[in-house]
């Protein structure tokens, strides 16, 4: 059975931050139909300081200390909706490997789940209400069903369903967020905050790999 | 191609800003020592009074940290441009403007304020801060009016952060600056047209697109989807568009005073928006309505976004004493 | 394609920006009788008081009617955009401010303003009202110094008119009036940058092509070509620019105190002007410098066009203390 | 010898608005090059108040009467250079005209001389500054050298010399109005005031043929 260390999850982190570098302008332009074309801004933003923040912490960083450290230097960098959704999510997930020194490969769907109860319990949306918890929900229950495979295995499951979740955003009509105000307008685009959901599962993913 | 700004690196644009604002309004701001993103008014805090605290995304000045003063908000707390700031900064403008009669925070109701907001009341009450909060939801093109609660703030956000800062300013308690604050956010009603985007600094992409005969009647101050987009009609028909909704809803009588902003969003210019308050002021005089007060100008923006809102407060005697009391800020002055 | 502008017909958007003006702004200003392009201070004519009548084309709100309150001027002759007032307005507001001490007319260095406000004037002399001219050439691109006196005025009008108005507000005679116009102006240095066009409401077309990462140092605030045109640069080095020139002309020495706006030409938004604000304060300290006051808005602008100006007062003690004197205009006010 | 009565006198006014009005935008574009673009919009808005105004004179206004109507409507609904400079000039056409009941062919070159003179006087410039003065100009010194012609022809001798001293202007660096401060950077391009001043002599011109 494999651990993933707190160098490793560093790793999975910077992963993040260059995949969200990458899809800033896709995920701008996707807000842009339904929001503020600001996701991408806010997303890259947020990542790109918790990569500087994980950059300070000494060698002897617990997994928790690093979730908790990215929770702490994504809100503050970022604020918006994003803000708290994904600091409650990284605080649930240190919360989750309290006391450990890694995250086994057993740890890695209740992670998930954290992380998705915590985006739930901040935003208190529902599914179907086309939010990032349409990728993450279903990145959770991937992610449990997958219990007993290798981290990596795990996540890549979690962003997989997490890909299929967002595709499904499309059909909605926003309930939460800036979009809930157009009704129909809003059926036919994918959520971005979905959207980047699932990159940012899928290179956890690939950085677990 | 990027639109053109007149900055340097588009992430540096928010602090660069407030650089500028604190050195050229020193005398009557200051960033808070435990947060740079957080502008306490120098006067204050007050033993007794109520501490208002307003806040939100950057891109819509003045609005909020030109209504920080006497005699109007206590603070700001300031987020990136269209994003609501996090708690930290919302926190140290409670813990600064604390005078011991608790805190009101108000600001424009968008999911993202609402959550980082939030969590600040949180922590501020374990400091023993007691934090109330009152959301603006003035902007009737974002909901219908049983759905009224569920509204976006906008430009009203001056009339009722006015409002409730000369409560605050009257030392009223915050039980009763909480209902002052409710009581203007009811009766402040706000419709605007956009007509070409605007473009955050990090991108300088417009927001949206928009045809070149076209305005969209009801967007957001973030380029949020309005409720209709047509062919671009005239400043008469435009303002009528508006003043129907508007007075629709208010279920004001004849004899009613009410005060008036005509607010540009950023690039339309004050020729435009006093051709719109010609119109403005006929349809009040038609509806039998008295005009206590003009507001025209840039009061609350989407950078450099083109178009306009008309915002109408149905007054009372109490609300009418409040707009009119003194405020001194460093955008916005009342004498 | 015509460029959106929220107006009626074209031709009528002068007189309907007007009559929005006066119906937002009737408790400080009025049309006089004679001439509905002569805007009056309701308060006012003072005895023995020099009157002070501004004026020029439209296009520049809030210059010149903003500007025109107790304190400041008390009228201001409106032409159409970007076009100077024919005599008849500026006629009507040297009779209607004539307090019998003389009135002072004063206006931006422009051929057309100069043809109109002069034979304005002689058709007062006749009429036994003593008039004076006082141009403003703070425009430092428009000329070099061996030709100072053939500049445009632009945005420093502000604190130009601003110490006439106080020297009036004063009390001073017509010829200390004199002095002290010509002294402000003297003393007074503005530089300005484009980056996108405006367009006329009777044509809805762009003034002038630029491209679309271009910028033009120097250009006028009616579109007139400037003095060099070059790619778009940051905050800091176009402030740099600016500041640069302004520093060589003004000769000031470490210690002096001066005056600052930061001027939108109309849709470059306040996020950008104090972006700029925070360079040009960093200038002046490094030049030995103390800011004794900063403005930072929509001064003196050019419709929609987007752009900004640094202007820069070197203070006296005298300029300080007028430019400091309160005053009550509808659309700018000191306490 | 024919003689050209206030009739006359009102249909050129009305053939210069037109004119104006087919030739705002081109006008304004010339402005927009070395000035602020809104030649074109005074021209028309001039005589179009021309026009009206001189539609309610009465029947028996004298040409005096005509010029000095033409003068104030132009200048009261136009300000700007343009205003001035061409009150100036219809006050003193009907100041050559004084006490007459008609222009007399003989009297055409003294009243395009006189418009000339009133612009040279009320704007101060000189030939060669790139004003409407280089057209005014050499249209008076046609005028001069067509004089015993009659009216139509004087005016067209001096309408083609209007346009041909437009045309010079285009080598012109500017030394009075707006232009005047682009110095080397006005070169190249025609003065819209002398571009106007050849439109309205030539409709003058083809108005009283
Ligand atoms: N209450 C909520 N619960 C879960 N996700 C939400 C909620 N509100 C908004 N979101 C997500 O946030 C995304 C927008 O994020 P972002 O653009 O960064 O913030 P903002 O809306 O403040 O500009 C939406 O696409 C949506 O997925
Ligand atoms: N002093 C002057 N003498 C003669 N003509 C002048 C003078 N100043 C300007 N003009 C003419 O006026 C024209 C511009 O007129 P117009 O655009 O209507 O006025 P403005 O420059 O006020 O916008 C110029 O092209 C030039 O021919
Ligand atoms: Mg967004
Ligand atoms: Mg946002
Ligand atoms: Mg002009
Ligand atoms: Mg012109």
């Amino acid at each position: 059975m494999g651990t993933t260390g707190s160098a490793d999850l560093i790793r999975a982190f910077n992963a993040v931050a260059a995949s969200m570098e990458e899809n800033r302008d896709h995920l701008c332009a996707l807000d842009g139909v339904i929001g503020d074309a600001d996701h991408g801004v806010a997303m890259e933003l947020g990542f790109s300081a918790v990569r500087k923040a994980l950059a300070e912490l000494g060698d002897d960083a617990s997994p928790t200390d690093v979730f908790n450290t990215a929770a702490r230097a994504f809100l503050n960098a970022v604020g918006a909706s994003s803000g708290p959704l994904y600091a409650t999510a990284f605080m649930r997930a240190g919360a989750a490997l309290k006391g450990k020194s890694g995250m086994d490969d057993t740890d890695a769907p209740e992670v998930i789940a954290a992380m998705a109860g915590g985006i739930a319990h901040r935003g208190k949306a529902s599914p179907g209400d086309k939010t990032m918890l349409d990728a993450w929900t279903p990145a959770a229950e991937a992610a449990t069903a997958a219990q007993g495979q290798a981290a990596a295995a795990v996540f890549a499951a979690a962003a997989k369903a997490a890909a299929d979740g967002a595709e499904t955003t499309k059909g909605m009509q926003a309930k939460m967020g800036r979009a809930a105000r157009l009704g129909e307008r809003a059926v036919g685009h994918v959520d971005p905050g979905a959207a980047s959901a699932a990159l940012v599962i899928a290179a956890f993913a690939g950085a677990l790999a | 191609m990027k639109t053109k700004k007149i900055i340097n690196a588009g992430e540096d644009a928010v602090d660069e800003m407030l650089d500028g604002i604190l050195l050229a309004h020193g005398d009557t701001l200051r960033a808070s020592a435990s947060s740079h993103r957080a502008i306490i008014a120098r006067d204050g805090p007050r033993d007794g009074k109520v501490g208002l605290v307003i806040g939100g995304g950057s891109g819509h000045e003045p609005t909020f940290v030109g209504f920080v003063g006497k005699g109007l908000a206590d603070a700001a707390a300031i987020g990136n441009v269209f994003a609501s700031p996090p708690p930290d900064p919302a926190l140290a403008c409670a813990q600064e403007v604390s005078g011991g009669a608790g805190v009101l925070f108000m600001y424009g109701n968008y999911a993202g304020d609402v959550m980082n907001f939030d969590m600040a009341a949180e922590m501020a009450a374990m400091e023993d801060i007691e934090v109330r909060t009152v959301l603006t939801t003035d902007d009737i093109a974002s909901a219908p009016p049983d759905a009224a609660e569920t509204r976006r703030g906008v430009a009203g956000n001056f009339f009722i952060f006015k409002a409730a800062g000369a409560a605050c300013d009257e030392m009223m308690s915050l039980d009763e600056v909480e209902r002052v604050a409710r009581h203007a956010n009811a009766r402040t009603y706000t419709m605007g047209v956009a007509l070409s985007p605007c473009s955050l600094p990090q991108t300088r992409t417009p927001n949206f697109d928009i045809g070149p005969d076209e305005m969209e009647i009801g967007m957001g101050i973030h380029g949020e989807p309005g409720i209709a987009r047509g062919p671009l009609m005239t400043a008469d028909e435009i303002t009528d568009d508006m003043m129907d909704r508007i007075l629709s809803e208010m279920e004001a009588s004849a004899g009613d005073r009410v005060a008036v902003l005509v607010n540009s969003l950023g690039s339309t210019p004050l020729m435009e928006l006093y051709i719109m308050n010609r119109r403005v002021q006929a349809r009040l005089a038609d509806a039998g309505l008295t005009t206590h007060a003009t507001w025209v100008g840039n009061y609350c923006t989407s950078l450099e976004m083109a178009g306009a809102s008309v915002t109408v407060m149905r007054l009372d005697d109490e609300l009418t004493r409040l707009i009119d009391r003194p405020c001194h800020c460093a955008m916005f002055r009342i004498v």
